[in-house]
């Protein structure tokens, strides 16, 4: 069949495949269930590696077409859905990312207990819905992935998460079903608004943009509508609160693969579903949420300074952190939208580091109190020194990853020429100094200083399963940030229909 | 000997923090010092090589027509924003480079050297963390040379945030003790605010001028340095204004503050003397040497843009004049000697700053006379000499230190006795920091006397007054350490002249700064690359050292011998003295702000709205959705009576409802 | 006009039938619910035969008076504790069922009145109903045969056997 | 006098009747069930009656009782059994106490 020539169908069959050979192995076996699952993440792996290698060659070979790759199969004739397959330079450094991510994770969740077979199962059906999602360019077959990423999280962290975990998954779910009901709502007004009168309708994004059909009086309804239903995901203020909760409750790999990966489901989603198909509506109403975003970088930076579970801060930061991608979504234009893209594999990859760090260290410690600990530098040098690191990506310096993407966001958006986007923007790095105050706290507090709890100095550095996880992550950061270009070289030419769709939408935009 | 060996120099200390980090923490601890000092010996030779090449060589296009030319070595693309505005991660040689190369190079070589007996006990053992602070010192090297090479106004603001990285280890490189935590925190957050200033400059001046690099901005097509060029740069800019200021003297102004936050100028000083917590020859190399000159390098950099805007320009001579005046204040009365060292080291650079803000006049524009530029080139040579005898104070003081194990100097006195030769080279230093000819800091801080008097008696008087403290309390602290009163032995070894790792370094560094005086700047380092031809005016440098031996009389007589004076002195002036002594409060002022402000006013309430309102709405709904589907949930009850009572009256109402129907 | 012996047979049963479900239902004791329920079903066989249908009169007397009440009785016995009164009802839940059984009596009994002439004279020269025609209706696939119903109950039957079985078993 | 389909339906529907009230009103769940009794017997009674007085040429609502015998039967032996099994869960069969499958 022609689809399975397609190296993109793999991202979605290898999971399938991973999960099932979970199902084959006994629930004693740890063995075979760690080998499986580690045998299905690197296949990942090595594909998001040789699908970049592809799109290099493909790109390099002078094809400038939005997307490659494509497939097409009919699905299901009466609404015209396609399993529609193509990527373009963003969604190949997205699963670039979910493919190191979902590597990193299964490590981080190698003492998985109990039932490790059941989680490894969901975690896998999890990357299966996140891959596709990225592999897609069909508005359904978009929207089930995204369900298919969401749905396991319930589970992931109601059965194997810690604290109020009942609250957590279940509000957690609650408020991103909600943001899915509203996006399900503008995807179906999209939908019956994909092509011009007479012409079928049509499922598939790249048709929907160029017929550019739907009337200007309905972006105005399905523009919010998309961009607050993936707002959700991406914890854009106000509708962030499952964050904090949802982050602190999830068993480790569960809260790398969400901040890392789905949370970048949300941006992702903004900017190649709400804004590209809706230009007009995006240029209208840009104000509002960027006023929202704009806020929210401040606002979650400035409510981490005073949380003292790790896990809250590194939510809010979170918050923080992916007000700046939408932030940056917003601003128009290439620079920013780059940086955007580079902010969320920043982002992914920090997070999740961080977010295995604060596992293996409530591992050991059964605290995430930053009051109750202390010196864990003496205690566990390894983690340590990968927590400050993260820090420091987190908090931007050059050489790691969160530098270049916040410099090209601020540069980006200092392009606009208003009043209003520079006030925006102005506030908007006022963060980097924040960030810095709550990441040197944490540091200071958890790491430095004297030994809190004399039962902590028995406790053992980081295992050779962890020792990988994090080094795999912490390569990535600095590979980000040592070689950018590299990764802008990829994703900037993602751009160019965006950038012009937006700007023949309102030719006085820029 | 290729200029291209730059790359190299910067390279170096880059592969050495790699290697000690990764490799050096499972190898022996002294094995890896030795590796450290070595690997920076060879920076150091090839660093005076380039230096030397590039001053006196021939060839390779760094002198056309008698003027310096800035030589890009290597400039590869680093991060594109858009076509035109590129970051590049270059290697640039010019003047104030190769200086900068080799005053980075030989200080981090002494200091490296020097750190191979202060970070052992006295049974010569390594500490623990031996490798760890030997990477940290080489990843601290290379961002001070990345800094100084840098072709492109960002590649600077990198490596800033690079030697704050550094230096906020350095300094908490006690990691336990929760002084050194704080001060670390304190430098890091302090200096990245600044460093947020320096990032909104850099974001406006390179919107207007559509470019990072220097050749664009400062040295023009043919890369000298060019009023024309910075001129045009000024001109793309228009005449865009903001709230009534050009955007360029914003701009300019911004970048400024960045450089004021490294430099530890009024306000932004407040990191530097808490800095003091790390190990002492930590505060040698970045806190005194290098680091904080960063900021002075910045503007020098500019300083064709600057020379344009005047406002800009104005802002810094105020500040750099009253920073150096109130540190001086400062480090007068202070008990801890690397503080006093840490108040004079502000003092200093705000001095290098004044003289550069001073070589600028109103028609700079209309004619450039002769001798203009000579405060750049003052400061500049300022930076060096201070650079040695700064440096050579603090590894004496380091030196004092590591025998008495204390920092405040009323554990000290009389120690001239114990330990000669290090009381020479702090003598020595003293000399040159006051100014007394033949020695280093004479030299230097004349020609910025010159230049602050070329710019107005005001700033002339003001700036020798000061030098007439700077010479007062170094030698407050040089007596009070050596001298006072007869020394009292409390631990059971009498303090004594330390290893040669340690000496060998002062030796070096007061040699230098006996003879640095000499070295030629004039015509090495001028801000427009072409010889500046100066006199030694009788004048100024007469008063001023008439105005530094009066300074040095009056710490003779006060603090030579124990006496009762500086206390009778000090009660006199009570509050004065108070308030110097806990540095005018500033400290105090900024623990308000952020602890009182921002957190208890700002962050506190906001975590809390978060949690109750934003949250607490979810929760409503939550709540409410609930609590309804509980009001419903009686109808199911699961009792099956009840199901039947009430499916039989709906059966006989829908029953008698029809009977009804058919009779009606 | 029918036999004054079948009148009075009438009368008997239904003044039976009434007065028996009165007191199924209103008597305390369950034991005594249990028989006073016999006697109504041994009243409705009677109507069975009336009718004509001696097979069902007879199926009805076998199976329920038999059979099932026979369960019911082993039921009580087996759950209630001796000597035990059943407790008295909540009054509200007695006034509730009274309206609501007599509003249904009212309604259907409004109804029957409304309708008492119709239909009233029993029809005589009906089908016989004997033995052999039943089972051949209840096998036969013709258009009033029973066979598809007749092999669903068996299936009900037997799961309710086994379901019985499995239920009913200690574990 | 004759005795008219009328005549039958009188002690059927009220047979009923005292079903529905047996049903909602007793607490035992065997007198549950023997109410449940009384008021299939009742429609058993209404089809044979309608069937002889109506369609006396058919057999239709014999043969529909003598299913309902037949699954009545079957119900009550499933339904006794249930009954049997909660009381030894729960030593009793009052219908108001067994709850713990109430959510």
């Amino acid at each position: 069949m022609e689809l399975f020539n397609n190296i993109l169908i793999y991202f979605v069959i290898v999971p399938l495949l991973t999960l099932g050979g979970l199902a084959l192995c006994s629930n004693r076996g740890i063995k075979a269930i760690r080998t499986v699952a580690v045998v299905g993440a690197s296949v990942l792996m090595v594909l998001a590696v040789m699908l970049v290698k592809m799109f290099l060659d493909i790109r390099g070979a002078g094809d400038t077409s939005e997307m490659i790759l494509r497939s097409d199969v009919l699905w299901y004739a009466p609404f015209n859905v396609h399993l529609a397959l193509g990527v373009d330079g963003v969604s190949v450094v997205m699963i670039l990312l979910s493919a190191f991510i979902v590597f990193a994770g299964v490590f981080a969740s190698w003492k998985m207990n109990p039932m490790p077979r059941q989680f490894f199962m969901w975690f896998f059906l999890l990357s299966t819905g996140v891959f596709g999602f990225f592999i897609s360019i069909d508005l359904f077959t978009m929207f089930m992935f995204y369900e298919v990423a969401l749905i396991p999280m319930y589970l992931l962290i109601g059965v194997w998460g810690s604290g109020n975990k009942n609250y957590s998954a279940m509000k957690l779910t609650l408020m991103l079903m909600g943001g899915s009901a509203f996006l399900m709502l503008g995807l179906i007004g999209i939908y019956f608004h994909s092509a011009p009168e007479g012409q079928p309708l049509t499922m598939n994004i790249l048709d929907i943009a160029h017929n550019d059909a739907i009337p200007h009086g309905w972006q105005y309804l399905l523009f919010p509508l998309t961009f607050v239903g993936f707002g959700v995901l991406g914890a854009m203020f106000p509708f962030h609160t499952w964050s904090p909760d949802g982050h602190a409750s999830a068993p480790t790999a569960v809260s790398m693969l969400h901040a890392g990966v789905l949370m970048k489901l949300g941006g992702y989603g903004c900017f190649r579903i709400a804004i590209y198909l809706m230009p007009f509506a995006a240029n209208q109403l840009a104000w509002i949420f960027l006023l929202l975003t704009g806020f929210s970088i401040v606002y979650g930076a400035l409510s981490a300074c005073v949380q003292t579970d790790l896990k809250y801060i590194n939510a809010y930061s979170s918050v923080s952190h992916c007000g700046m991608v939408l932030f940056a979504i917003l601003m128009f234009n290439t620079t920013a939208m780059t940086g955007a893209v580079l902010q969320m594999l920043s982002h992914g990859l920090m997070t999740a580091l961080f977010f295995a760090l604060i596992g293996m260290i409530y591992g050991r410690t059964h605290t995430r109190d930053i009051r109750d600990m202390g010196g864990m530098m003496h205690i566990m040098p390894y983690l340590g020194v990968g927590y400050v690191i993260a820090g420091l990506a987190s908090l931007g310096l050059p050489g790691l990853s969160g530098f270049a993407a916040e410099m090209t966001i601020f540069f980006g958006s200092f392009q606009h020429t208003d009043m209003f986007h520079r006030v925006l923007t102005i506030m908007a790095t006022t963060s980097i100094v924040v960030t810095a105050v709550y990441i040197l706290r944490v540091v200071a507090k958890l790491l430095f200083g004297e030994v809190q709890d004399e039962h902590h100095r028995t406790l053992t550095d980081a295992s050779w399963e962890e020792r990988l996880s994090t080094a795999t992550l912490i390569l990535a950061v600095a590979a980000i940030g040592c070689f950018p270009n590299f990764f802008i070289n990829i994703i900037i030419s993602s751009f160019n229909p965006v950038v012009e769709a937006l700007k023949a939408a309102l030719p006085s935009i820029m | 000997m290729p200029l291209s060996l730059a790359i190299v120099v910067v390279a170096l200390p880059l592969l050495m923090f790699l290697f000690l980090g990764l490799v050096g923490v499972k190898m022996g601890r002294k094995i890896t010092g030795v590796i450290g000092v070595l690997a920076m010996l060879v920076d150091t030779v090839l660093a005076y090589g380039v230096a030397l090449t590039y001053f006196f060589g021939s060839g390779q296009g760094q002198m056309v027509d008698g003027v310096r030319q800035a030589v890009v070595v290597a400039n590869p693309a680093w991060l594109s924003f858009t076509d035109t505005l590129v970051v590049r991660m270059g290697v640039l040689v010019d003047p104030i480079a190769a200086m900068m190369l080799v005053v980075i190079t030989t200080v981090s070589l002494m200091v490296h050297l020097y750190s191979l007996g202060y970070m052992s006990d006295h049974d010569g053992n390594a500490e623990k963390g031996f490798q760890r602070y030997y990477a940290f010192l080489a990843l601290f090297t290379f961002s001070m040379l990345g800094l100084v090479v840098a072709t492109n106004i960002f590649q600077i603001f990198i490596f800033f945030e690079m030697v704050g990285l550094s230096s906020y280890l350095l300094i908490g490189f006690y990691y336990s003790l929760p002084a050194a935590n704080h001060a670390n925190k304190k430098a890091f957050i302090v200096t990245r605010l600044a460093d947020l200033f320096f990032l909104l400059g850099i974001m406006i001046l390179s919107y207007y001028t559509n470019t990072f690099d220097f050749d664009k901005l400062v040295f023009g097509p043919t890369m000298s340095g060019s009023l024309e060029t910075a001129q045009s740069a000024i001109t793309t800019a228009g005449g865009a204004t903001f709230l009534g200021c050009s955007v360029m003297a914003w701009a300019l102004t911004f970048i400024f503050i960045g450089g004021a936050g490294k430099s530890a100028m009024y306000p932004l000083h407040i990191w530097l003397p808490d800095a003091m917590e790390g190990p002492t020859p930590v505060s040698a190399l970045i806190h005194a040497a290098t680091m904080v000159v960063a900021g002075v390098f910045l503007v020098a950099r500019l300083f064709p843009l600057y020379v344009l805007v005047q406002g800009a320009m104005n802002i810094i001579l105020v500040v750099g004049a009253f920073t150096a005046f109130y540190a001086a204040a400062i480090a007068c009365t202070q008990s801890d000697i690397k503080r006093a060292l840490a108040f004079s080291t502000i003092s200093q650079i705000a001095f290098m700053m004044t003289s550069l803000a001073v070589s600028s006049n109103q028609n700079a524009l209309i004619e450039i006379h002769e001798g203009y530029g000579l405060g750049y080139m003052a400061s500049m040579f300022h930076l060096f000499t201070h650079a040695m005898f700064k440096a050579l104070l603090f590894l004496c003081a380091g030196a004092i230190i590591h025998a008495v194990h204390s920092n405040e100097n009323d554990k000290m006195h009389g120690l001239h006795k114990y330990m000669p030769i290090t009381s020479i080279c702090f003598l020595i230093g003293c000399l040159a920091i006051a100014g007394i000819p033949p020695f280093a800091g004479f030299w230097s801080k004349d020609e910025i006397l010159v230049a602050a008097y070329q710019r107005g008696l005001g700033w002339g008087i003001w700036m020798s007054m000061v030098a007439g403290m700077t010479a007062f309390y170094m030698f407050r602290i040089y007596y009070l350490i050596f001298f006072w009163k007869k020394h009292e032995v409390h631990t059971h070894h009498a303090p004594k002249d330390q290893p040669w790792t340690m000496t060998l370094p002062l030796i070096i560094l007061a040699c230098i700064s006996v003879v640095a005086g000499f070295v030629p700047f004039h015509d090495m380092v001028t801000w427009d690359g072409k010889e500046l031809h100066t006199a030694l005016d009788m004048k100024v440098a007469g008063t001023s050292v008439l105005i530094a031996l009066l300074g040095i009389g009056l710490a003779t007589v006060m603090y030579r011998k124990e006496n009762p004076l500086p206390e009778r002195m000090a009660n006199a002036m009570r509050g004065l003295w108070t308030a110097s002594y806990r540095r005018f409060y500033m400290d105090e002022f900024y623990q308000f702000i952020t602890h009182k402000v921002i957190f208890q006013g700002i962050c506190v309430p906001i975590a809390w709205f978060d949690r109750t309102i934003i949250d607490g709405f979810m929760n409503w709904m939550a709540d409410a959705t609930n609590s309804v589907s509980f009001g419903i949930r009686r109808l199911q009850s699961g009792s099956i009576q009840a199901y039947v009572y009430v499916y039989l009256l709906g059966a006989l109402l829908l029953a008698a409802i029809t009977m009804i129907c058919v009779l009606l | 006009m029918e036999s004054v012996g079948n009148i009075i047979l009438y009368f008997i049963v239904a003044i039976a039938i009434i007065v028996f479900s009165v007191l199924t239902v209103t008597t305390r004791k369950i034991l005594r619910s249990a028989t006073y329920l016999l006697f109504v079903l041994f009243a409705t066989a009677i109507i069975y035969f009336q009718m004509d249908y001696q097979f069902l009169g007879a199926v009805q007397i076998a199976v329920y008076a038999g059979g099932i009440l026979v369960l019911f009785v082993f039921a009580i016995m087996l759950t209630q504790q001796p000597g035990k009164e059943a407790e008295g009802l909540a009054t509200h839940r007695r006034w509730l069922g009274l309206t609501a059984a007599l509003a249904g009596v009212a309604l259907c009994g409004y109804g029957l009145f409304s309708y008492a002439g119709f239909c009233g004279r029993l029809l005589s020269g009906g089908v016989d109903v004997n033995m052999e025609r039943i089972g051949q209706f209840l096998l036969s696939t013709d258009k009033f045969g029973y066979l598809l119903p007749f092999e669903a109950i068996s299936v009900l039957l037997l799961a309710c056997i086994i379901g019985g079985v499995v239920i009913a078993r200690r574990r | 006098m004759d005795l008219t389909l009328f005549m039958y339906l009188i002690p059927s529907l009220i047979m009923f009747g005292c079903g529905v009230y047996g049903f909602i009103t007793r607490k035992n769940m065997i007198a549950i069930m023997i109410s449940l009794e009384l008021m299939l017997n009742s429609v058993d009674i209404n089809f044979v009656v309608f069937n002889r007085y109506l369609f006396p040429g058919q057999m239709d609502g014999m043969f529909f009782s003598l299913f309902a015998i037949a699954i009545a039967a079957a119900e009550t032996a499933l339904a006794l059994a249930i009954i049997i099994n909660v009381f030894r869960i729960a030593k009793n069969v009052d219908i108001n106490q067994i709850t713990k499958l109430k959510f």
